[in-house]
């Protein structure tokens, strides 16, 4: 028995949100002096208005969508995942290794070896954390927090003493053949006639991204492995009545979780930048837990949230190109975004629920 | 209309990115002209804002960093007519819209390091870096020979900030570090290492001892408190670049100190800590490098250091 | 001149979102008096209660309390009013001490010492008044239930109450902590005090109430004499039907031995020896009934035979001996073995509250082939067979979206029992089945059992409920600290002499004096959790 | 004696390490023992940085910077709460923007207020805390052992490192000896036990939550105007996370508390003295791999000699009596 129909809750109440944050931001805009609607305006074209802009914010987009999921995929577990960050970055070292030290004969295979190989660096990642919390009952935020610095300083020493090239005094991997260079949009929408933007970095990587989310969605909802995470994640002791093993599940959901995180680097590392370079998740697995709160953990709710911050990195990219506003407006932006979204939802959810409940009354009484 | 690409660090860094700000600052002051600018936020956005301002008509366009040549040589053939000069790169083939400016930090950086071991009176002196990156090493290269030429018996401590980006904004760790080099004996310090050094000559400064600032003149945060700073003259490349506009000269440039690129900042703030002497020893040591008596080794010629192991 | 009620309710309404818990209730309690509440799971008793503590606000009516209207806007105003509550559900804090619980919100003082200090004193003569004997400084999660409901009591005692309203407060205690519950509130009655008692044994109220009341769907349906009525008649008008309050059953029909135990150990968590070497068996068509109170190792016993609990000694299902630890001992495993486990705690293990009826009713099956295509499950076979469990069950709503926690507890208790029942296990573990289930539920939860044996499979039953325990068993084994003290016929036994064995006291026969099983059962309830 | 004066260095900076980290995670340990969590005391602690470097540089008073930058934490603090209390949201994703919230405004309010690129003016004279001589720490100091330990160890720091310590012994003698603390820990276990005994939850929550943002006010007003002196972008650099750490680490107890952040401080420290570990391990440590030791050292002694951390019952759950 809801009180509110299903679509009020899904579309109406998110939308009230955004639309209380979008005036609030509005306000920060006027107070630093500058035009709301114009930026506003320059946002819209800019991230949404071009084949262009919608290029950056689908790349933005892929990075999120993986990140996003692979916080999820935890949170089913009851497990906080805070190492995406980390993950993530070391997926790029599986990338990178797979681009540059395999003679892929097509790019497709590439990505398949990529993916994989990312995936694994990334599960490798997670698992210490997971194997630890499973059996010494260490607490996973604080080890994965702790992951996040030691996969940076283990970046910047792989980067800086091995895979550097000689002479190059760029803390950065070699570039990759073009053999593997993956696909952009405008490559894959070319045959189709649609003349998809060049510049953009989106790439097929979007795709694995969005398959992604179908994958996470089959499996938590609709294979047994996702059932016994949801279990696990809801009740430990009624998993444990019914067989459930925690430590499968903690390792299990932690792995495909820092795989997910991993495989991010098939869009940032081959798509785009086609070398590793230092710091190449650049806060991604954060704004991934931001993403998965906001979508409530489910795939659908990350893919579009994983859309709304790529349209605010790339429209605040716009705004910082063509204006003086500050770039920090953007995350401004996000955290007002965030907020009215995903912790003050009630304050909109709950006078709604009063209206609905009066106007059922009214209509049954 | 130009347009002019920072780096990572942001505008106000106090340092690289500023100085370019700076020599941007005196073009528009002079001729009354306009740029436009962006600070660069993340990887994916240098090869963005290259292609969106020149797909816009900007000509030239001034990028900061290393990080930027993967980026420029991707575009860069793909507008011909418009001009691209990237500070901190020289080793890009076959690009003649390019122009590629580099300095010899560790020339300056040797200058400091002479200036720092003599002006030390406990023999000991020391050098911050911000994130672990062979530019970095570069400067603290030159440093460590500087210091090792002016007094072969000086000790040298070196350490870095860090691996994640906090590295270069994390004053805490600076005072921490730089307090720790001063209970080891240092007595002048040099920060290569972004908003970090802030807190490096912040405490320098409070602790009495000497400090080095970097990239910009840094002398007067804290006037006769800090010893001089490595210039290096990116303000210079900017304005000139601005100025020669469209027609700015391609190629590849390295500015040393016989281009007055790099070199040690010398103002009221700290005139009376660099004594008649210590100019005199270090400006001869100025004349041999440019004459090439003195060779100062590069960190990136072998990727090591003889003064000094990181 | 007639005295003013002591509590009165003119039309309280409340509505939790669409559902309409309580619908225009009045109701007149006299001081001095016991008033029940009966009524079916969700009726809506614990709202109304709650509303007169000032938990909940009501959407309409009123409060009087001695004939003054009282404008109860929370439980601190229901407290200066003078009215104590224990809850269904324990309010306590768990890793506090009584002590600590007693006191919060009543405390003397910023300080905590002179506060505790003075409690520790009253506590001793509030204890020594009513025979409420606690350790003061024992923590909550260290004492069993019975002892929990004390400091519920107590709590309100402390804050001087002179209305205390019970909800379901015999639900967990033994026959004799009931007797003794009784005992007090006959006491407190005679001091004056007024009280209102919500449960769902009938015995209870022809025991110990001067009025009752029934509830219905959120209405107060009949409010009468307790000497004026019966059992039967109070069944009807709560359930709206006739019940029968007996369990039917033919003579057991004796197999093969399913279970044997032999030798069995187990050490909790914290590793203390919670089973020091038990021996049982379990026939074919057999329902074995454990007796004891809370704690002594019933719920151990359960955990190890339903494969989350590790041991050491024998057990053997059909012969075929049972893995005690390591990977093949898990809950999947026993299934696999044609063990069911009905658990004793519904809500934490034997289903998970958020997920739909359909999700709970594979909970544990949900390997089943029957379950899956590939490696997906099959939702639409789930559903559909859920469906068919709610309706042979009886649960309402027959809905299998509806989430487990919108179930009431006895249809939340029917939502397990079917999914194990219809396993057709050889041999069901059931733990605490009937418990806060109401009469109507409880009629039909005996009559699976009972049919159950009747198919000729074993059942191993762990009640704190004697009555329970002697209506269904065929064969009753007592435990006591973790040792079966006996065993004992149901014909040739009775309350009293199992009370005994629980208690530890195998010489049934000579006299013992009420404190020596006070303080054997004080003992005896202590690992309850 | 060289060896004890560098071991009295070391702890000296691990004493400063400690003290934000020790703040922060006492704020931490009374909101999370309230039962609401909070992920946002990094963007608390930045937020107090600024204010406090910004109202100290405009009026010269640190004291009026002090309460600029506890004000400001506890704006956000009240941002939390009123999500998490009031409205019941999700705690999780609350801390998550007020992290957010902090970093983006402190810069666009710096850069506002002082245009210099997100900095604030540099303090100076009464516009930055002080170290404080602590009495006859000059005149002891020649005293073998006790005289440098006072001199170097105890004495010279900032007012705000003594009130961070003294916060360790009040934290538990208000927690477990008032009457207040009582509550406090009661409706991080069981808010139904105090709403029933007659306490107001939201009263309590609300309380927990401003305490914890005085308290962060502190430990970001330290940082910018104690350990520096003056705002740069983004200066918190983690801490509050590393905070947030220490609080499990020390599994919600004051004095754990203080115990897990001087660890997390003498790793910091260490860090800073590569020479030291040379010496004592026999080997030069390369130069990332020191970097990362402390968080390597973090996990192993997590691993290896903490049990599992039980957070407050119902931590992270809003209270819902009715739906
Ligand atoms: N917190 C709540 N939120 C929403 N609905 C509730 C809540 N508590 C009770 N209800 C609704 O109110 C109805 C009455 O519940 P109540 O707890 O008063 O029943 P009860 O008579 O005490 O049942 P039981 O015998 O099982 O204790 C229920 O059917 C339920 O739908
Ligand atoms: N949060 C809730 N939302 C909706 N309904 C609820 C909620 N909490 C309780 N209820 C309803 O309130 C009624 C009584 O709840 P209560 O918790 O008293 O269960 P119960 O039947 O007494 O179970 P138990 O015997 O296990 O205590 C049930 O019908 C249940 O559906
Ligand atoms: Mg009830
Ligand atoms: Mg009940």
């Amino acid at each position: 028995m809801e009180v509110m129909p299903k679509w009020a809750e899904v579309i109406l109440v998110p939308l009230i949100s955004l639309l209380l944050a979008a005036i609030l931001s509005a306000l920060v805009i006027l107070a630093i002096g500058e035009d709301p609607i114009a930026a506003v305006k320059m946002m819209v074209t800019g991230a949404l208005g071009s084949t262009y802009g919608w290029g950056y914010t689908l790349y933005y987009a892929t990075n999120f969508m993986f990140t996003g999921l692979a916080v999820s995929v935890a949170f089913h577990a009851r497990m906080f995942n805070i190492g995406g960050e980390g993950q993530a970055a070391l997926g790029g070292l599986g990338v990178a290794l797979a681009c540059l030290y395999i003679p892929w004969p097509h790019w497709s295979l590439a990505l398949v070896g990529a993916a994989v190989a990312g995936g694994l660096f990334g599960a490798a990642w997670a698992a210490i954390p997971a194997w630890l919390q499973a059996r010494r009952g260490s607490h996973i935020v604080i080890t994965t927090i702790m992951f996040n610095f030691i996969a940076a300083s283990l970046l910047n020493y792989v980067l800086v003493n091995l895979l550097r090239p000689k002479g190059s005094q760029d803390p950065a991997s070699a570039r990759f053949v073009d053999t593997v260079n993956l696909p952009t949009l405008h490559d894959m929408l070319a045959p189709i006639g649609i003349n998809f933007s060049k510049s953009g970095p989106a790439n097929v990587s979007l795709l694995i991204a969005i398959a992604a989310c179908v994958f996470v969605w089959f499996l938590i909802w609709r294979t047994r492995l996702g059932y016994e995470i949801r279990s696990f994640g809801n009740s430990e002791s009624a998993a444990r009545y019914a067989g459930i093993r925690p430590f499968k599940i903690i390792m299990v959901s932690m792995m495909i979780s820092g795989a997910l995180a991993g495989m991010m680097a098939i869009n940032n590392v081959m798509g785009e930048a086609e070398r590793l370079v230092m710091n190449s998740v650049e806060g991604a697995g954060f704004i991934g837990i931001a993403v998965a709160l906001m979508g409530r953990s489910h795939p659908f709710g990350v893919f579009i949230a994983a859309i709304l911050f790529g349209f605010l990195y790339q429209g605040g990219a716009e705004l910082a190109l063509w204006t003086s506003i500050p770039r920090e407006l953007i995350v401004v932006i996000q955290a007002l975004v965030i907020l009215f979204t995903g912790a003050l939802d009630n304050m909109v959810r709950m006078p709604l629920e009063r209206i609905f409940l009066s106007l059922r009354n009214r209509k049954e009484g | 209309e130009p347009a002019l690409i920072y780096d990572l660090g942001g505008k106000f860094d106090k340092s690289f990115n500023e100085a370019a700000f700076n020599g941007a600052q005196r073009w528009v002051e002079e001729t009354g002209g306009t740029y436009r600018e962006i600070e660069m936020q993340s990887e994916a956005q240098r090869e963005q804002a290259l292609r969106r301002f020149a797909d816009a008509g900007a000509n030239p366009i001034i990028t900061m960093g290393f990080g930027m040549a993967d980026p420029l040589s991707s575009v860069a053939p793909d507008f011909p007519d418009t001009k691209f000069v990237v500070v901190d790169v020289t080793w890009l083939e076959g690009l003649d819209n390019v122009r590629q400016i580099g300095f010899a930090e560790h020339e300056g950086s040797y200058l400091v390091g002479m200036l720092a071991a003599l002006a030390s009176k406990t023999g000991t002196v020391s050098f911050i870096g911000g994130m672990d990156i062979p530019l970095i090493r570069h400067f603290g290269c030159g440093f460590a020979q500087g210091a090792k030429a002016a007094n072969p018996d000086v000790k040298i401590i070196a350490n870095m900030t860090g691996t994640t980006p906090d590295a270069w904004n994390d004053p805490v760790k600076g005072s921490e570090l730089t307090k720790a080099q001063i209970s080891q004996g240092s007595d002048v310090v040099f920060a290569a290492a972004g908003g970090t050094g802030v807190g490096v000559l912040q405490t320098a400064a409070d602790s009495g001892i000497l400090s080095i600032g970097v990239d910009s003149n840094q002398n007067h945060l804290h006037p006769g408190k800090v010893l001089t700073s490595m210039l290096k003259r990116v303000d210079n490349a900017v304005y000139d670049a601005l100025k020669a506009g469209e027609n700015v000269e391609t190629g590849v440039f390295t500015f040393g100190l016989a281009e007055d690129g790099v070199g040690y900042a010398l103002d009221e703030n700290n005139a009376s800590l660099i004594t008649a002497e210590m100019k005199a020893t270090v400006d001869a040591a100025r004349d041999s490098i440019i004459s090439g008596d003195t060779k100062v080794v590069s960190y990136y010629e072998n990727d090591s250091c003889p003064a000094i192991d990181f | 001149m007639t005295t003013a009620p002591a509590i009165e309710l003119k039309g309280i309404s409340k509505a939790f979102g669409p559902v309409q818990a309580n619908k225009d209730i009045s109701i007149r309690v006299m001081p001095g008096t016991i008033h029940g509440i009966i009524g079916e799971n969700g009726a809506g008793k614990s709202t109304l209660m709650s509303i007169l503590y000032g938990f909940y606000k009501a959407d309409k009516g009123e409060v009087f309390i001695s004939g003054k209207k009282a404008n109860i806007t929370d439980s601190q105003a229901a407290i200066a009013a003078g009215i104590g509550m224990v809850f269904q559900h324990f309010k306590l804090v768990e890793n506090f001490t009584v002590l600590e619980n007693i006191i919060l919100g009543a405390e003397d003082g910023r300080w905590l010492k002179p506060s505790i200090a003075k409690a520790r004193r009253t506590l001793v003569e509030l204890a020594a008044d009513y025979g409420l004997n606690v350790k003061p400084d024992a923590l909550i999660q260290d004492i069993g239930v019975g002892m929990q409901q004390r400091v519920e009591i107590l709590k309100a005692l402390y804050r001087q109450a002179d209305i205390l309203i019970l909800d379901e407060p015999t639900g967990v205690l033994t026959p004799s902590e009931a007797d003794q519950l009784f005992r007090i509130l006959d006491r407190l009655r005679s001091e004056g005090k007024t009280i209102i008692l919500i449960t769902h044994k009938l015995r209870e109220i022809m025991e110990i109430t001067d009025t009752v009341s029934v509830m219905r769907r959120g209405e107060m349906t009949a409010t009468v004499k307790t000497s004026e009525t019966t059992p039967a008649e109070l069944a009807e008008l709560m359930v709206g039907r006739k019940v029968l309050l007996r369990v039917d059953k033919s003579p057991a029909k004796l197999g093969d031995v399913v279970l044997d135990v032999k030798g069995l150990r187990v050490r909790d968590e914290k590793g203390v020896e919670r089973l020091k070497g038990i021996d049982l068996q379990v026939r074919a068509g057999e329902v074995l009934g454990i007796a004891g109170v809370a704690g002594n190792g019933q719920s151990e016993l359960l955990e190890i035979l339903g494969g989350y609990a590790d041991g050491t000694g024998s057990i053997t299902v059909n012969g075929q001996p049972l893995d005690l630890t390591g990977k093949l001992s898990d809950g999947q495993s026993r299934r696999a073995r044609g063990i069911a486990h009905v658990p004793e705690d519904r809500q934490r293990e034997g289903l998970i509250m958020d997920f739909t009826a359909w999700e709970n009713a594979a909970f544990g099956y949900h390997h089943d082939p029957a379950y899956r295509s590939g490696v997906l499950m099959n939702n639409a076979a789930i559903r559909e067979d859920t469906e068919g469990k709610m309706e042979r069950f009886d649960v309402r709503p027959p809905d299998p979206k509806l989430a487990a926690k919108n179930f009431s507890g006895g249809n939340q208790q029917k939502i397990v029992l079917a999914r194990e029942i219809e396993r057709n296990p050889d041999l069901l573990l059931i733990g605490q089945p009937t418990r806060g289930v109401d009469i109507g539920a409880i009629e039909f939860i005996h009559q699976q059992i009972i049919a159950l044996r009747d198919q000729g499979k074993a059942v191993l039953l762990v009640s704190v409920e004697l009555e329970e325990i002697i209506a269904l068993s065929d064969r009753i084994a007592v435990m006591f600290d973790g040792h079966i003290m006996g065993e004992r016929l149901p014909s040739e036994t009775d309350e009293k002499e199992l009370g005994l064995l629980m208690a530890g006291i195998t010489d049934t026969d000579t006299p013992h004096s009420v404190e020596e099983v006070q303080a054997n059962l004080a003992h005896a309830g202590e690992g309850a959790k | 004696m060289d060896a004890y004066l560098t071991i009295l260095q070391l702890l000296d900076s691990t004493v400063r390490l400690a003290t934000p980290l020790l703040l922060a995670c006492l704020a931490g340990l009374y909101s999370e023992r309230a039962g609401i969590f909070d992920i946002g005391l990094e963007g608390k602690m930045l937020a107090a940085a600024f204010f406090s470097a910004a109202v100290a540089a405009v009026t010269g008073s640190v004291w009026v910077g002090l309460l600029a930058g506890i004000a400001a934490s506890l704006v956000l603090s009240a941002i939390h709460g009123i999500a998490s209390i009031t409205f019941r949201g999700n705690q999780l994703i609350s801390g998550v923007a007020i992290n957010f919230l902090a970093a983006g405004l402190t810069v666009l309010v710096a850069q506002a207020w002082f245009r210099q690129g997100g900095r604030t003016p540099s303090l100076f004279g009464k516009g930055r805390f002080e170290p404080i001589t602590l009495p006859f720490a000059e005149s002891l100091q020649s005293v073998p052992i006790i005289g440098p330990l006072y001199y170097e160890l105890i004495s010279g720091h900032s007012i705000l490192v003594y009130l961070a310590f003294a916060a360790v012994p009040f934290t538990w003698w208000l927690l477990f000896r008032t009457r207040f603390g009582l509550r406090l820990r009661a409706v991080g276990e069981n808010p139904a036990a105090v709403d029933t005994a007659g306490v107001s939850v939201v009263g309590l929550r609300f309380a927990a939550v401003g305490i914890c943002g005085v308290l962060c006010g502190i430990a970001g007003a330290y940082l910018s105007t104690a350990l520096q002196a003056g705002f740069v972008k983004d200066m918190s650099a983690g801490r509050g996370f590393i905070a947030l750490a220490a609080l499990i680490f020390a599994k919600w107890r004051p004095w754990h508390a203080l115990y897990a952040t001087l660890l997390f401080g003498l790793f910091g420290a260490l860090e800073t003295r590569p020479d030291v570990i040379e010496a004592v391990i026999g080997m030069k440590v390369q130069g990332q791999l020191l970097s990362a030791l402390p968080y390597i050292m973090t996990v192993i002694i997590l691993a290896g000699f903490v049990g599992k951390a039980i957070p407050p019952r119902a931590g992270g759950e809003p209270y819902v009596k009715e739906r």
